[in-house]
């Protein structure tokens, strides 16, 4: 165990009163409360972390936060593994461990790192220009290559953690807590408003917390601190720390991803969510998300020991480290000059400082009298050491980039910190439809378009100095405040000491020096370099967009955070155009990777989507109901009884209806109640045939059909008195045709009368169905007579059953005597029962949809969706005559298409094959199997029917109508062989009707 | 053209790559073409090589408003099969399948095809009828196509979620093995390289914002860079089809909106097929760098703002846990949106439009990458001749008045 | 009336009474399905003031024409559905109200419909009611967006449901009642009971 | 996701409505009237415009009203909703 030999003896926001133990690819290290792996592995001298992804080139941490491209480890194993995480963002925990990935089989030997030493074969693009012959080669070298690319691994057991999602609504949104952020919040929330500030690290405070910069006399950490505990505390104000707006939508819809457990202070319990989505809609959005340092571009520059001269400030500042022994620091701006301050004073020997720039800064005094060498015109034009840094050479520049002869000096150091300028964080503005334009003088992208709504503040504006930081923040604090109708007064005023801006940068995007053996990264996350962006401008890929995907530049899990200026600098000077000319790839969510999990909440598992049940539910269940997803419905397909399978079953219950009586469940039908005197003509429109003339106490099937002529829907409609009328739908159409009826009468014909109510879930709907049906029934009934002459088919009656207020439907779907009854559906249940109670003299039955479908395919009864898709009409289903030219109806223009009325269409007809054949099939023309062959139709619904005790078809079929005696061909291309059957009419049974009219 | 290669890769290499030629070249536009194709999209470049390679045809021009390839093409999930129930669609993507399988050595460019297989599953009885009847279908059609088993899918993609319970159960699913993906840039660039190489003008950053238009005849096209003539227009521009026949004069069946797609941050290989769940939206596969690829439902109103609405994408993600409940600690890395050209009955219009010689192709909607090759191949032909290619007749705008639509909603919800 | 012990509320197969027993002690969200209000739909167009007058003196007041808000007269609420519809919630066996709202349109062109076993209403209540809400639903719920006496119809999880404030049990705490499709109860039920977990449930006998 | 101003609602968020595509296009009172092809222009034919488009959205899950929203396909901004049967209020503006 080691000794975490880096620490600085004081310091840092860590708790060293809390050692944490933790594991790196099988080593054991300590750490302490507050660390994150990075500034742990730091700690214990660990430089060495990871393999890069092309090349597999040796990297060590880049940077302290959610940019790091280097950094990427597997954490934990099982079901609670999660890959490429960055140890910069992982905050340490007793017993955390993890692993490096895209290593193998170790990290200091790592196989693959041959490509590093082949890569003069592996340009980019070089797949797109090889492995094509021999063709059948090709597998093989995909094979190769999918192996050696990909990072992590997939966890092998479903996710044993919750997630969870809320929704919030807010005056002022202020993304980021440094000291813009914390001043707009503070601002907002005094004058009342609604606040939301979060920010993506674990502590409010930004880059105070990685500097000595001081507010009002105190450390500035302790300043942010004071704010952060003052907005804690107001009521209307919400203070997220690890949360990251990871997406900016339209309208002020900004989504929070907020990491809720997994770190030392983590809430308690095991319901407590891992991550929680915070879904943000803003009235005004502050963002306030700082800047991110640029890398240098220079050969060699991606040897673990170097990384962003910001970043050591923040091991040295936020967590105590020392992040290397002797260090060189080379930059373009003034913000290394106090970095080498910092690091001196934290033990760490600074031997050259180089700054690009030919003026010497004001602030090179301080550094100069800390006996730092300082040399001005200076960058970076090589490095040594492979498993960790061994050295620099620092040479002067001319102003094209170009290395000056020989004159470079040679410095040991196993800690380079550069700084190449700062780009403001501006994915969420650009997300939101802001715009950037390069700003030659600070040297970086700058926000020149910002929508309505939002405001940017501090260095996310391109503000750099910590007073205007601060002073811009309150300002658009203030006026998001305003812009929702408030008014604040002005805050303390803050006096700052230190906080010095970045000065003038001087941009140099790449260092022009010979041999071609060094690579200079520009993203070095997915390994593309300077060479690779010229070899595209070259070869024509010269729209930034090319670029990035030719040479993957900034498609890695950074998205480019660090590496896309530089490249967009890199190809404007390939292209000799002004970078403004070359724009910026797209900002895309999420700011920082999200989970799935969070993105799916608790949508998972049983919650993944509603499971519908009807009143009866219960007694299914309790019977062994076999149940079939219908939409969202659970619905009983066949109740098994003894060992019966499917097959036994639904014949048992096909028998009983036909020969006793059955019990159907029919409560999913979709009910809508139509009220008002013009109801009638309303059901003229939309139905295909007529309704107006319906007499009180009847109903009738009717067809729905859209306007392009084609049945959508069908169902029956009764009339209980004039104006009050009941339409049913089918299960899956019921929402739908709400929505239609809805739809024309509020859009198209509001003068008409009619109001709809949806009572779908009103009403409990039992079908009690086959010759004993009446039996049943009469012994339940009250107050009507129940003969055929007084209670005929297609009537409706109000009676009570078993004393329960109901209505009676005498429809069947069956062929058989058959009644719907429907109660209220608290009384459903009852009514089942007592139905079952009176049926058992005559041995009756529940049954399932199966049989139903069995059933009704014997009477040839339609099911919409099952015999039609959309390409029916009401003639193609044999049903003109529900679909005449007497009055005007929804869809009917269409049918007199040219096409839509000619003859030979396919046609709803009945087979009788000479066995079972499967749904779905297709009835062929011709005689061979030889494709292509021609298909004339295809079977909609098969069965074996009990009653006729063979197998019965219903089919779609090219003219089937004139074909009715013909013998077809049924393809059963997987046996290669076709079965024989006879065309009919879809009626098998009972065609004259007198069972359902019994 | 410098012709790639393994040996040609070996060779540059030796010069540190600085002596590549331009994969194809940025002229200036002329001021008279025989056939300017507008839209510099997959399609558009392959109708453009076609033109040249088949046709003999070269003095074109592809106009392009982005960059290449910038449009649908760039953004799509690049699932290819051509398991199409009806005859007229399975002819033209059957074809597409064949184009794709010489692609890359027609265009001497590695579009990296693989042909991993892609399976459409079933969740409930319906959808199992619509698998059969589908697959009987393309049988009879000669395209391979199978009926799998929920056990057969297990066993080509273990970490389904297959169990008892399940909210969306695995009833069974249909499997075509010539069907996978491909690179899309690489299809554009080749594509685009190959036309070069022939005489084809490219010319990027070139808007067409009008046309003219002289006795119901087109002679040209307005431009951002001025005015261009031609002989014959052929528009292939997808999401912006409807915006391009406004300036035309005439309305299009079409709407545009929005389909997103997202991909994780990479991993190693772990799912080795395509995956497409038509009812709950999801389809996936795992690029060759190593990202899911995954694309969700499209958003019901119309835009052009290739982007979407978050709860599209929050659904397809609670029903991708619910089928693959290992992946939910995979983080989302991009996410991002196309504009599709939505057409009543799923399927694309190719051919005549009101105006003569301008030829629209357009209403590929959420699944025209697969028909790149295939629809370049029969627009250069219907352009060529002025006469449709038999398989395009079909396809032809008129089919909405008199009513012989080609409806492949029945086929998938969403057609990727 | 049939005998009320036949009748099923909609949560009935939940068996909502056995869950009581497992109640936290200190919880922070309290769940409870209340049985049986009736319930009755109304519609009445938009412009037809005379009905809706008649129709609001019936129900002791008037019918609230404020979107979102809710009247209350005698025990009975009616909240506002949208320009021409209004859901009268009213205690159990109030059977003489549709009688005397049917007697108030007296034939005229208006839509009163029960639909008191269509909807499941379940009462969510506690310190932490309104986060369990927001897990799902949409609206602002913020105390002086959506006040005591509001309603408003929305998306809860994936079910569509009428929210409806009540008067605050304490004054950190806020009660809800949520009316949902009756086949979507169980769904819903078994939603809020689990986003309830992190902050301790109690189930209430029903009311 | 959009925020849209359900005109008897207030601003809900997208979720709880629907669509309904190009609003203003009136059914035939004579279909028969119509050939196939300015039939097929009633039927399938769209604007579909890459700017302000008037559309149709009913707010499904709350007061379930269809209404009119001038909303820019481009950027989402919604100008104006209004309910079915009124005049926008820039055509009330320009006094059409
Ligand atoms: C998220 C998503 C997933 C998809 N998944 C699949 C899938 O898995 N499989 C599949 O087969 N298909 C898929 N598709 C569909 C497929 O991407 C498209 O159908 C196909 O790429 C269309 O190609 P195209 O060349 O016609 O159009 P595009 O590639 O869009 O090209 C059209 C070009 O026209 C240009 N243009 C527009 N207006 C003008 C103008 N005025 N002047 C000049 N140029 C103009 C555009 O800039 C664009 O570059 C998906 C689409 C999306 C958005
Ligand atoms: N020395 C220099 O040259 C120099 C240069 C630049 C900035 N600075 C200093 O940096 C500070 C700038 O202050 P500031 O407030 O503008 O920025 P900041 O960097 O201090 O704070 C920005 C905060 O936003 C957070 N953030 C960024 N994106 C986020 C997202 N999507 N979601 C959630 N949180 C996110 C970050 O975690 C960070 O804490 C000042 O102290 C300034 O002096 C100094
Ligand atoms: C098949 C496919 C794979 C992709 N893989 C990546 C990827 O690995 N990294 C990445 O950043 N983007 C990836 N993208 C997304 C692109 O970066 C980009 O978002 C997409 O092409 C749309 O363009 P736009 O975002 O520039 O508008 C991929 C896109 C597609 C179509
Ligand atoms: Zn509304």
């Amino acid at each position: 165990m080691s000794r975490q030999r880096f620490r600085i003896k004081e310091g840092g926001k860590i708790d060293r009163a809390r050692r944490v133990k933790f594991r790196f690819n099988g080593w054991n290290y300590t750490g302490y409360a507050g660390d994150t792996l990075a500034s742990a592995l730091l700690a214990n001298g660990v430089r060495l972390v990871g393999r890069s992804f092309k090349y597999h080139r040796p990297r060590g941490i880049y940077s302290a936060g959610p940019e790091e491209p280097n950094a990427l480890v597997q954490l934990g194993d099982g079901g609670q593994t999660v890959p490429n995480v960055r140890a910069t963002m992982v905050e340490l925990t007793d017993g955390l461990s993890a692993t490096s990935v895209n290593v193998w089989p170790s990290l200091r030997f790592d196989l693959l790192s041959i490509n590093d030493r082949v890569s003069h074969l592996l340009p980019a693009g070089f797949y797109y220009k090889t492995f094509m012959s021999p063709a059948f080669m090709w597998p093989t070298y995909e094979n190769w290559i999918r192996r050696s690319a990909g990072l992590g691994r997939v966890p092998e057991a479903p996710d044993p953690d919750r997630y969870d999602k809320r929704h919030v609504h807010c005056d002022v949104l202020v993304v980021g807590g440094g000291p813009a952020g914390l001043m707009a919040a503070q601002a907002a929330a005094q004058a009342g408003a609604r606040v939301i500030i979060a920010d993506e690290r674990a502590q409010m405070g930004g880059q105070l917390l990685a500097s000595s910069d001081q507010i009002g006399g105190q450390a500035g950490s302790d300043w942010a601190a004071e704010v952060t505990s003052d907005l804690a505390t107001r009521a209307d104000c919400e203070v997220l720390t690890r949360t990251t707006a990871a997406l900016f939508g339209d309208h002020n819809f900004v989504v929070l991803s907020q990491r809720v457990t997994g770190h030392v202070d983590a809430p308690e319990g095991n319901h407590v969510p891992r991550e929680r989505i915070w879904k943000v809609r803003a009235r005004q959005v502050v963002l306030a998300t700082g800047a991110t340092e640029r890398p240098l571009v220079f050969p060699d520059n991606d040897r673990p020991g170097i990384m962003l001269a910001s970043a050591a400030g923040d091991y040295v500042h936020r967590y105590g480290v020392r992040p290397g022994r002797t260090a060189v620091v080379a930059g373009n701006n003034d913000s290394i000059y106090p970095l080498a301050s910092d690091l001196r004073a934290a033990g760490v020997r600074v031997v050259a400082l180089a700054d690009a720039r030919n003026e010497p800064s004001p602030l090179a005094e301080v550094a100069r009298a800390d006996g730092v060498e300082i040399l001005t015109g200076h960058a970076v034009t090589g490095t040594k050491g492979r498993m960790r840094l061994r050295g620099v050479s620092l040479a002067p520049i001319a102003d094209d980039g170009l290395v000056s002869g020989n004159s470079a000096r040679r410095f040991s150091c196993d800690l380079l910190c550069v700084s190449g300028g700062f780009s403001p964080t501006a994915h969420l503005l650009s997300q939101a439809g802001g715009r950037l334009t390069f700003d030659e003088k600070r040297g970086c992208l700058v926000p020149a378009h910002i929508p309505r709504g939002i405001r940017m503040a501090g260095s996310a504006n391109g503000t750099f100095e910590l007073a205007a930081v601060l002073a811009e923040g309150e300002a658009a604090g203030v006026a998001a405040a305003e812009a929702v109708g408030l008014t604040t007064g002005a805050l303390p005023e803050a006096v700052v000491d230190g906080g010095h801006g970045p000065g003038a940068v001087r941009t140099l995007w790449k260092i022009v020096a010979d041999g071609r053996k060094t690579k200079q990264f520009v993203d070095l996350h997915n390994d593309a370099t300077t060479a690779d962006i010229a070899l595209a401008a070259r070869e024509g890929y010269r729209s930034v967009e090319h670029v990035k995907r030719y040479t993957t530049t900034g498609m890695g899990p950074d998205q480019g955070k660090l590496g896309n200026v530089n490249a967009l600098g890199v190809l404007a000077d390939e292209l000799g155009r002004p970078l403004n000319d070359v724009g910026t790839t797209t900002f895309r969510p999420p700011y920082t990777p999200v989970t799935f999990g969070a993105l799916a909440g608790r949508d998972i598992g049983a919650l993944a989507e509603p499971v519908r049940t009807t009143p009866l539910h219960a007694w299914h269940v309790r019977t062994g109901a076999k149940f079939e997803d219908v939409g969202q419905w659970k619905r009983p397909r066949y109740y098994p009884r003894g060992g019966e399978n499917m097959a036994q079953a639904v014949a048992r219950e096909c028998r009983h209806v036909r020969t006793g009586v059955g019990l159907l469940d029919a409560s999913t039908l979709g009910k809508i109640e139509l009220k008002g005197p013009d109801v009638g003509e309303f059901l003229n429109r939309i139905y295909s045939n007529r309704f107006d003339n319906l007499p009180v106490g009847r109903c009738r099937y009717g067809l729905m059909l859209g306007e392009d002529g084609m049945v959508f829907d069908d169902g029956v409609t009764a009339r209980l008195a004039e104006n009050h009328w009941y339409m049913t739908t089918t299960t899956g159409g019921a929402a739908r045709v709400h929505e239609w009826l809805e739809d024309w009468l509020q859009c198209e014909w509001p003068d008409l009368q009619v109001f709809t109510t949806s009572v779908s879930a009103q009403w409990a709907t039992v079908t009690l169905t086959g010759p004993n049906a009446r039996h049943v029934l009469a012994d339940l009934v009250e107050d009507i007579d129940l003969s055929a002459e007084k209670f005929p088919h297609l009537h409706v009656r109000e009676a009570r059953v078993v004393g329960l207020p109901a209505r009676i439907f005498r429809v069947s779907f069956t062929g058989e005597l058959s009644y719907e009854i429907n109660v209220p559906a608290r009384y459903g249940m009852a009514l089942w029962q007592a139905l079952v109670r009176a049926g058992e003299r005559f041995d009756i039955s529940p049954f399932g949809i199966e049989a139903l479908h069995v059933l009704r395919a014997e009477k040839g009864y339609i099911v919409v969706g099952h015999d039609t898709d959309a390409t029916v009409t009401p003639d193609d289903l044999g049903m003109r005559r529900i679909a005449g030219d007497k009055k005007d109806y929804l869809g009917r223009r269409s049918l007199r298409r040219s096409d839509t009325a000619q003859s030979g269409r396919r046609q709803l007809v009945g087979l009788l094959p000479e066995e079972f054949v499967p749904e779905g099939a297709q009835i062929i023309d011709g005689k061979k199997l030889k494709t292509p062959v021609p298909m004339i139709g295809h079977v909609t619904s098969s069965y074996i029917s009990t009653t006729l005790e063979r197998p019965i078809a219903m089919a779609l079929i090219e003219d089937g109508r004139n074909m009715v005696g013909e013998r077809v061909r049924i393809a059963l291309p997987f046996d290669q062989r076709v079965v024989m059957a006879e065309v009919t009419s879809p009626v098998f049974y009972d065609p004259e009707g007198s069972r359902l009219n019994d | 053209m410098t012709r790639y290669s393994a040996l040609n890769l070996w060779r540059h290499s030796r010069q540190g790559h600085t002596q590549w030629p331009e994969a194809w070249g940025s002229p200036e536009p002329k001021s008279d073409y025989d056939v300017i194709i507008v839209g510099g999209g997959g399609h558009g470049l392959a109708t453009a090589h076609y033109l040249a390679k088949n046709h003999g045809i070269t003095n074109v021009a592809v106009l392009e408003k982005g960059w290449i390839g910038g449009g649908n093409t760039g953004r799509n999930t690049t699932i290819l099969r051509s398991n199409y129930l009806w005859d007229e669609s399975a002819a033209l993507y059957e074809l597409s399948l064949k184009l794709y399988e010489g692609l890359s050595k027609d265009l001497n460019y590695n579009i990296m095809l693989s042909q991993r297989g892609v399976i459409n599953l079933a969740h409930t009885e319906h959808e199992m009828r619509e698998v059969s009847r589908r697959v009987n279908a393309i049988r009879l059609n000669g395209i391979d196509s199978e009926i799998l088993t929920p056990e057969q899918i297990k066993e080509m993609v273990p970490i389904l979620n297959t169990g008892p319970g399940g909210r969306y159960p695995v009833l069974g699913g249909a499997l075509q093995r010539r069907g996978g993906v491909a690179r899309h840039d690489a299809v554009a660039w080749g594509l685009a390289r190959a036309a070069d190489s022939r005489g084809v003008d490219i010319i990027q950053n070139c808007e067409v914002t009008g046309f003219n238009i002289r006795s119901g005849q087109v002679e040209g096209v307005e431009t951002t860079l001025g005015p261009i003539s031609a002989k014959k227009v052929g528009v292939v521009v997808a999401g912006h089809a409807g915006v391009l026949a406004d300036l035309a004069g005439f309305r299009l069946p079409i709407e545009s909106h929005p389909l997103q797609a997202l991909v994780s941050e990479p991993l190693k290989p772990f799912f080795n097929v395509v995956l497409m769940s038509g009812t709950v939206h999801v389809y996936l596969s795992q690029s060759d760098r190593g990202e899911l690829v995954m694309g969700a439902g499209m958003d019901t109103y119309n835009s052009y703002a290739q982007r979407g609405s978050l709860p599209i994408i929050e659904q397809m993600l609670g029903a991708c846990l619910e089928l693959f409940p290992v992946l939910s600690r995979l983080k989302v890395m991009r996410m991002w949106g196309g504009i599709v050209d939505i057409c009543p009955d799923a399927s694309p219009i190719i051919g005549k439009t009101p105006v003569d010689n301008l030829f629209f192709n357009c209403g590929w909607g959420t699944g025209g990458f697969k028909a790149t090759p295939g629809s370049g191949y029969v627009f250069a032909d219907t352009i060529a001749k002025g006469e449709p290619h038999a398989l395009a007749a079909p396809f032809s705008l008129d089919r909405f008045s008199t009513g012989a639509l080609i409806d492949e909603h029945g086929a998938a919800a969403v057609a990727h | 009336m049939t005998d009320r012990s036949f009748a099923q509320s909609p949560l009935a197969a939940l068996h909502i009474d056995g869950r009581v027993a497992d109640a936290s002690a200190n919880p922070g969200v309290r769940l409870q399905e209340r049985r049986f209000p009736d319930l009755l739909n109304l519609r009445i167009a938009v412009a037809d003031h005379a009905i809706r007058q008649a129709v609001g003196q019936a129900l002791g007041g008037v019918l609230p024409h404020q979107a979102n808000t809710t009247s209350e007269a005698g025990g009975v609420v009616v909240c506002w559905l949208g320009p021409d519809e209004w859901l009268i919630i009213a205690p159990h066996g109030s059977d003489s109200l549709a009688y005397q709202l049917d007697a108030a349109i007296g034939g005229q062109h208006a839509a009163l419909t029960d639909i008191s076993d269509a909807r499941a209403v379940i009462r969510l209540s506690g310190r932490h009611a309104r986060e369990v809400l927001e897990k799902g639903c949409d609206l602002d719920l913020h105390a002086k967006i959506f006040a005591i006496g509001d309603c408003a119809q929305s998306g809860l999880a994936q079910a569509a449901v009428l929210l409806r404030r009540l008067a605050d049990p304490a004054p950190d705490e806020t009660t809800w009642e949520i009316y949902v499709e009756r086949s979507f109860g169980t769904y819903l039920w078994m939603w809020l009971e689990d986003a309830a977990l992190e902050y301790e449930l109690a189930v209430e006998i029903s009311d | 996701m959009l925020l849209i101003p359900c005109p008897w609602c207030g601003a809900r968020a997208e979720k709880e409505f629907k669509p309904g595509g190009e609003a203003g296009i009136v059914r035939p009172l004579d279909p028969d009237a119509l050939d196939d092809a300015a039939w097929a222009d009633y039927l399938f034919n769209r604007a579909n415009p890459k700017g302000w488009h008037r559309e149709r959205w009913i707010h499904a899950l709350g007061c379930r009203r269809w209404f009119n929203v001038e909303r820019h396909t481009a950027t989402h901004e919604i100008r104006a909703t209004w309910p079915m049967g009124e005049t926008s209020p820039d055509d009330v503006e320009r006094g059409k």
